[in-house]
């Protein structure tokens, strides 16, 4: 695969973000700011805008780039938090220009150790990480992309909707300790949306 | 939306275009760039530790308003209450280091934080040094400290780094002294009325009639508690005793008083306080010197008040008083 | 009621007790009456022409902020929104005459103009020498100069009378200046949203969502009309063109702007205001100095602004940067 | 007439002006602050609680101090204004312990004149003086009091009454000039409510 083909993934996850924008604002309210499905909006939007007329073939170079663009329109928690997932892919796939799956396994897994490195969260803390870890783990066991997409599918959504049993302890939620029981983390939630968007079923 | 504006989207560049055009022998954009504002001289900056900070629009005068002499070296600003990106932080950075290091002192928000996160490693790799010093005055937020959010008590604690950074203290010793400043800083607030983001266009949260909400956030997040509107005395007697209760103020301490009104609230009522305040200070036998009562830390027309304690030995106290100049503060008319 | 006050009744006492306490070095009560407000060192007063104002409470810093050096020597002041007495006025002058007369500098408000007429013929019998001296800049008022409300134009006039009495003018320089001035001082202001007289403890007009009333007074006083909120653009060239009907600024005029928060107002907004000025001067070739951008004059919780021109020939524009210093108020800031 | 008498007029005035504190400021408030009701409320309890323990026997004396004392607690334009009335009473009055109608007469024009030297209005201008000076004028129509009362009851009512043809062009109300047609001058009304408490029927 090439960078060029990166394309239609994002515009997938740009469309099916811009749908749940609403929803997203929701999640966001309750013990947030409400401002998740906006700025989520403007930084996969921004992501597409800049992609379409990027000419870089490294992928190494493309997702320091795409990491850049995402920071710069959604600086927020999470905006910076995926920043942070595509400078560890970008660092992953440094020198590659055609990508086969297992590199963007390895890619997934170290944009994910990335995130946990700067934000010191872990599974059960309630964040993107309880939808994005099980979902990276399910995308590396296979070698069908369609069926590694699939578990990984699966495994964010069974993620995201854990979080409802967790108490927030990272960010603006952790103010509402034990009251954000019940309630589902939005960061999770738009970690859920990228896996089902890649999918495409 | 009761607002005076042209576009929501234009309101962040517009305010700063309206500051620089303002005030343009003192501070200047970055790069031409409204998201970083830094002092008109910063071409010829001085041999000094710089000092900047970062944060969401809509708390004028944090932060633009304390870029000055004696204040900060630069400040990155983001949307309406939205961090700016870790980009415009290393830009910034690297604009007011003159090679002493710089420090970046900001409020405890994920946003901020994870971008000066980004943006220190990235100066890093120019061999700039940067220490970081997060203010987390607000007692209302979390019962551990590191936790807690940075409000109006940042003003106290850009205060006192610039006029370090000033008198010729290494990063390190700017650093600390800020450090040790913070940790003789308490703020709690309360908010009577809600505010509305531009973009949003429409109140994030309500507050009854009758009723304020205790320990409320700057951006709306939610207090303690939310309470019948009390009177002016008992209002300064809890956040008074509530501060105590860290600060331990004993006879013959030295304090200095933020009393910061959030946007709406009039100034008279500040006063109001402030007069309370120094009552209860008195039966302790403790002193007020060099308040500073007014808009320090707003939350655009947010109805309310924060009240802060700035413990003071003789250090906090020398810089403190030490002289210090932007067109939004200066303490030469308060002593 | 959403307010942070004690009773009522106690409002405009204690907060002048607040004031007195917070900058003691700086300003004092007169007679241990707190409707009386004279510099701290008043006893071993300057040999120089006295300047005193009087008016209701509920506008500060507008009236008591401006007591200090380079300003007022004395202010009076009576309930919110209503005038102090005669007889604290004539006390006030008694203790701000140096022997060089006293200018009385206030606002064109019958109350106020009454209890002056009364107090200044009070203090003839002691041989006092006084002048008066109405501001009237409020241009939606009335199409007669002389019958027009003062509003925040009063800021400039207290400067300029204040700076001649520091230069040495005698009352009558002092008042001549003052008057020419004034002569080219214009303001236009709008509300957004009303405010609470505290012992009547509820609006005593509404502005409807979406609207804004243009011209309103600062007690609340009917405007020009009610007309949809509209664009900070519009806004500031509606005021701008009304003005300069009147000022008839021309190529290579110099202006002082102030923009005025009238209470509720954020800074930001006032700042996306001033630029649209500074464009608009820009296409007349008109230079802007020394603006004042900021609550100058308020109307307690009020939302809404009010642009204020300030003409400056050669003489007004020193008069105008010779250093000031109240704890409310200070130009070393601003240039 | 000693000044202790004058004891029981104030205290009519007072409880009528009181009575009618609700109509006063609806009036302010069409073109005024509204604030005409409370001010002249204060005004007037204040020169009684002064007067009950006031020993002066000059009547010149006694005014002087009921206008310092009704200006102190009423200083607004109207409580100012009435200020100035009594003190052209107490300038007329000066010396006179033992007062005659006549010297009330005389004091009430004396008044007069000092609220329209200090104020420059004159009938027509909607304002008290078009229910002042016609009741002025009528109180000095007659050598007895009761009927010199009655005169000057109605005449201060029809003053009052006819405010409502004129066009306000002094104080607050002038900013509002035609507007103000069909509408009673709260000041008008004020003198109304004192001749009619004088008059006691
Ligand atoms: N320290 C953290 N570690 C991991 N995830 C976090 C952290 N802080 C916030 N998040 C995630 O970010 C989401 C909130 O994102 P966002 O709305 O951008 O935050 P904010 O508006 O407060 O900057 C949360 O729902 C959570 O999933
Ligand atoms: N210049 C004036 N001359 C005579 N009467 C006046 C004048 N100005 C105001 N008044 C009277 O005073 C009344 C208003 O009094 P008041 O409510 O005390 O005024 P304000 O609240 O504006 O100070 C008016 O109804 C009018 O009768
Ligand atoms: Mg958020
Ligand atoms: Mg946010
Ligand atoms: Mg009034
Ligand atoms: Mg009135």
């Amino acid at each position: 695969m090439k960078t060029k083909e990166c394309i239609q993934y994002f515009e997938r996850i740009k469309t099916e973000i811009h749908k749940n924008s609403a929803k997203l604002v929701e999640l966001d309210q309750a013990f947030g700011d409400g401002d998740l499905g906006i700025s989520m909006d403007q930084g996969f939007s921004s992501v597409v805008e800049f992609i379409k007329s990027c000419e870089e073939e490294d992928f190494g170079k493309y997702f320091m780039q795409v990491s850049k663009t995402f920071n710069e329109s959604a600086p927020s928690s999470l905006g910076t938090i995926i920043s942070f997932g595509f400078m560890g892919m970008a660092k992953s796939m440094k020198g590659i220009t055609d990508a086969k799956l297992s590199d963007f396994q390895e890619a997934f897994k170290k944009g994910l150790e990335n995130i946990k490195e700067k934000t010191g969260a872990k599974v059960g803390d309630k964040t993107i990480i309880d939808s994005l870890e099980p979902a990276v783990n399910a995308f590396c066991g296979s070698g069908n992309q369609k069926e590694a997409l699939h578990f990984a599918n699966e495994a964010a959504k069974n993620g995201m909707e854990e979080t409802s049993k967790l108490i927030a302890v990272h960010g603006r939620a952790a103010y509402h300790k034990e009251k954000t029981l019940g309630h589902i983390d939005g960061g999770a939630y738009v970690s859920y949306i990228i896996f089902k968007a890649l999918l495409n079923d | 939306m009761k607002k005076i504006l042209n576009s929501p989207q234009d309101f962040v560049r517009e305010t700063v275009e309206g500051i620089c055009l303002a005030y343009q022998g003192q501070v200047k954009m970055l790069n031409d760039d409204f998201r970083m504002l830094v002092r008109a001289d910063n071409s010829r900056k001085k041999d000094k530790v710089g000092i900047v900070t970062a944060g969401g629009s809509g708390h004028l005068p944090v932060f633009l308003g304390y870029v000055g002499e004696g204040l900060l070296d630069g400040c990155a600003i983001g949307d309406v209450f939205a961090s700016p990106s870790a980009s415009k932080m290393a830009d910034l950075i690297r604009a007011c280091d003159s090679g002493k290091g710089v420090l970046c002192l900001y409020g405890n928000y994920g946003g901020d934080k994870m971008n000066f996160a980004m943006a220190t490693e990235e100066v890093e790799f120019d061999d700039i040094k940067t220490s970081s010093v997060l203010v987390t005055d607000d007692i209302a937020s979390s019962e551990d400290f590191a936790k807690r959010r940075g409000v109006a008590g940042m003003v106290y604690a850009f205060k006192i780094a610039g006029a370090a950074a000033e008198l010729g203290y290494s990063l390190e010793e700017v650093a600390t002294i800020t450090k040790k400043a913070l940790e003789n800083i308490r703020t709690m607030g309360v908010a009577l009325s809600p505010c509305i983001v531009p973009t949003v266009g429409e109140p994030t949260f309500t507050v009854d009639e009758g009723k304020m909400e205790i320990g409320m956030g700057i951006h709306g997040e939610a207090g303690i508690e939310i309470a019948d509107i009390m009177k002016a005395d008992d209002l300064a007697q809890l956040i008074f005793t509530k501060i105590d209760r860290e600060l331990h103020l004993k006879s013959e301490d030295k304090i200095s008083v933020l009393v910061n009104g959030l946007g709406a609230t009039p100034l008279e009522e500040l006063f109001v306080l402030y007069r309370k305040l120094v009552e209860l200070c008195k039966s302790k036998n403790v002193s007020c010197v060099l308040p500073h009562i007014g808009e320090y830390a707003t939350s655009m027309e947010m109805a309310g008040c924060s009240i802060t304690i700035f413990k003071l030995d003789d250090e906090c106290l020398k810089l403190l008083e030490y002289p210090a100049l932007s067109p939004f503060y200066t303490n030469n008319n308060l002593f």
